[in-house]
């Protein structure tokens, strides 16, 4: 198949594939089913942080909070968008969100308890979604190469005020710091395994690394962020959970406590403790906003009807 | 002067308020592009707000947070409109109507006002409000000539709304002490008025026939809303006195 | 006629007029009218208590206000048995409140601001209902007074709790004191008009007397509450904000300031501060309940029709 | 024991958060004999949440008081069943059903703990527990068999609270210490699974398919639920630092 034969040329080259561009059809369903759980994961990562907007300490605070929540809506919107170019519409996918087919990242079935937990999302979280992300810049598939550039951008900013975020309360008052360090605590093993199974346990990451979607395994990009946090919470004065942290000279690698799995595939399983609240509450919002978007159907229906007629 | 803060202080509440309200909707809308834009004209309300509270507590020694988080709740300035809960989406934008119509009108003129801080503020505001306004009307005019649902609920949302109207536009002795300075709200009600017709009546929606409420005229009683509304704003930053975030 | 010539004999007896008795028609409206109003006041003035139940500042005032509130509703269950035995159903009084064809006493339509308002309303309007109440335990229509017996000996109750929780506050801190004068300075005036317009203002008034149902005149009642309140707040070290309040030797009455009148016809007319709150709220929970009723009606429906096939 | 006073805390905790969550009924019930129904229930719990925290303030010297309102949230050892928030009037008899199930089954076992105190909070309010119990599931029945729509809302109230019924019977270290005096919450399952299921069945309903949720154990963490609820019920106490009401 000619179709095949570029397809395989632009791999070889690290090009890129775009939407009108033949590709084989487990690319085409890879790449929704991960671009898709990307942006599902960004719908509902609103929910912990939205949960302390209208609690925010400190105007500023509120402001940089809300601006984030809403850059997070944006990157749901390319996302989809991204998505979409691979031929299934919004809709549906977001209907696959809603009953519970697509997954999204369990992270974000962790509670925010506290404000601290604004600074350890931003930090630990973005961070990690960044080390996952800049590499999908680089994605074989064009369109969502594009996205991850301009969701880096803003995830990077993100990162800096949850560090801000800490670096105040570290600064601060005798319970200001420890709710800090409650919320690295909290979550520092959760935001560790954002990058997924260990490698022996992924056998999906050698085809995605094939097709140039990902460049670099779980493990290895684990490595990288627990390199990094390491370093940058000296900065903060706190710690992080874990007393085997330390680099191995020998491999160049950084090397840390073993996680909890069987806690990670039991949230992943549905089971974590907020899995049922956020899929209530944005099960509650369609439904709720039902009535109101068949309303603009109609209103656009009768316009074009009336710009028709004139 | 003590008569410019505590009119600054109006402006700041009101605005700091509805905000606080509007957040809410941050990831609760009904589409995904809602979400991002009640979260603007949140945004952008609260920023009104952090100036005029600035300003404000420049006369007392006070930071804008001293003003948001510290005072209670007779101290607040807000009217009962913004107070109101969100109800449904047609009951949030019935409130987005009557007061960015509002709203608008009223920083048109304060760019005017002799007191150049209040005026630059309003400048700024001022293109802000307008993406409001064109924002609650354009929605104002999907729900109430939508579907027969959205009619109704569109029209209820004005029905709920409308008592605590009537207050946006009382003058008192506050306004009667700055001329030049305040804008004097009876006079935008007229502008209100014909704009609002205009838009319900585009909308296929009616001008309210609902008594207004008696409320608070700008003074220390609020609507039974506000102090459910100031718990849950000032409950982190009252648990941690002193501290800086 | 036999009937009115019975009923104008236990009238004249001051005896009582019991459901089975002809009565004449405007009897049975006023007294109609008259209880459900009642009734309508006891659901409504659940409101602005209610408002404090979940704030309440201890734990044994949480649970004395919910028993008052709870009592509330218990009132109004009287009453609305009481007028239904003048032949209109529960529904109907029900359904003439939600639509706004009946009143209920203005008072409710202040709002409750803050946690000396439950004393306030305790004190003052509970006060002021039993004053209006007492005489009524002899009104004519035998289920009207039996009805205000209960009511009334249970409502000496809450006014004591309220005068409590003045007591409490006017001997605590100097933010206590000035919480509770600040509520009596807001519902003392409201209350005072509980008892209706002037006399030469009520002119309903003189057939009520001379049907038995009311005893003394709107005047006569207030000013009888002016004394009682007059000296009640000396126990409490707090003062009424009325300096005109005095004790006329000659006439043996208490006199007062004017009262603002025209905000009484204000809130009468629907343009009190709460006025649209309370009937959304009322009409709110009627409509949410409305599927709860509903299937309690069809599972006693089946229950009754499978009781019958047995 | 400071042991006890812990239990004491936990069954306090879910008396009153549920007790607060219940009073938001009271003059919003579907009709007042339920304002007066679920008042009472509301009332009993606050009645068991008041003795429970007075014993367990004993051992610190804390009052009933002390420990509702000046707490944090950390602090509190409710379970998140009791937190969840109300939803409708089927969800709310759905967490009623639930719980008073559960706290008939652990109160009558806790009349014959060795600890006195403990036994004679629980046989008083053995009887109100009872009344809760039957009221639930009469609701049950009634909305379960009533009309499509209340069968599905009673349905759709069952499925919602279910995540958080796993943690009701989850036996810890602390119960391990207190043999004897404290029930063991999974010998309560069975009972519990038996009569839920009973109910259930004659109000043509299902036992939820649902999966548990990772709750807190009795811990420190708690949903996010909680944090809303503590605001409101701590505000005006915490205004007013040393006051007595």
């Amino acid at each position: 198949q000619a179709g095949q034969a570029y397809f395989d040329k632009i791999i070889a080259d690290d090009s890129r594939i775009e939407p009108a561009d033949w590709m084989p059809e487990g690319y085409r369903k890879t790449l929704t089913r991960q671009i898709s759980q990307h942006a599902h994961s960004e719908i509902i990562g609103m929910q912990p942080e939205a949960n302390f907007i209208t609690r925010a300490p400190s105007l500023k605070r509120k402001a940089i909070l809300m601006a984030k929540v809403q850059d997070e809506a944006g990157h749901g919107l390319y996302l989809y968008s991204a998505a979409e170019t691979l031929g299934t519409p919004r809709e549906e996918l977001f209907d696959q969100l809603l009953t519970g087919k697509a997954k999204y990242s369990s992270i974000f079935n962790y509670p925010a308890l506290t404000w601290a937990d604004m600074g350890a999302i931003g930090w630990l979280v973005d961070g990690a979604a960044i080390v996952n992300q800049v590499p999908l810049c680089r994605a074989s598939y064009g369109p969502y190469g594009r996205a991850m550039v301009r969701v880096c951008k803003e995830e990077s900013f993100h990162q800096r005020q949850g560090f801000e975020i800490l670096l105040e309360l570290a600064n601060g008052t005798e319970a200001q710091k420890q709710m800090a360090q409650d919320a690295i605590n909290r979550f520092y093993a959760p935001a560790l395994m954002m990058f997924g199974p260990n490698d022996d346990e992924s056998p999906n990451s050698q085809q995605s690394m094939r097709w140039n979607i990902k460049r670099f395994s779980n493990d290895e990009l684990r490595q990288r962020f627990v390199g990094m946090i390491q370093e940058q919470v000296k900065v903060l004065g706190l710690t992080l959970p874990d007393d085997q942290i330390r680099f191995n000279e020998e491999t160049g690698k950084w090397e840390y406590g073993e996680l909890d799995w069987n806690e990670f595939y039991e949230v992943l399983k549905g089971r974590g403790p907020c899995n049922a609240q956020r899929m209530e509450r944005r099960r509650e919002a369609h439904e709720n906003g039902a009535w109101v978007r068949e309303a603009a159907s109609a209103y656009a229906a009768k316009q074009s009807q009336k710009a028709q007629v004139a | 002067s003590e008569d410019v803060a505590e009119y600054a202080l109006r402006l700041g509440d009101d605005a700091l308020i509805l905000a606080q309200r509007l957040s809410w909707w941050i990831s609760r809308a009904p589409e995904i592009e809602e979400d991002i834009a009640l979260g603007n004209v949140a945004l952008d309300l609260l920023g009104h707000a952090r100036s005029f509270l600035t300003y404000a507590g420049s006369a007392w020694g006070k930071s804008e947070d001293d003003l948001a988080y510290w005072r209670q709740e007779s101290e607040f300035r807000s009217c009962f409109l913004v107070e109101q809960p969100n109800g449904d989406f047609g009951k949030t934008i019935a409130r987005q109507l009557v007061f960015s119509i509002y709203q608008h009108e009223l920083y048109s003129r304060l760019v005017d006002s002799a007191d150049e801080t209040l005026a630059a503020i309003a400048a700024k505001s001022l293109k802000e409000v307008d993406y409001h306004r064109d924002h609650a009307i354009q929605w104002t005019l999907r729900l109430g000539d939508g579907t027969e649902e959205s009619h109704r609920r569109m029209q209820e949302g004005l029905n709920s709304v409308w008592p605590y109207v009537h207050e946006l536009f009382v003058d008192d002795e506050l306004i009667e002490r700055l001329p030049g300075v305040a804008v004097r709200p009876s006079e935008l009600r007229a502008p209100f008025d014909a704009l609002l017709a205009q838009v319900l009546g585009e909308a296929t929606l009616e001008v309210p026939d609902v008594q207004p409420a008696m409320t608070g005229n700008r003074g220390t009683r609020h609507s039974e809303h506000l102090g459910y509304l100031l718990a849950e704003m000032q409950v982190v930053a009252r648990e941690h006195p002193g501290a800086t975030w």
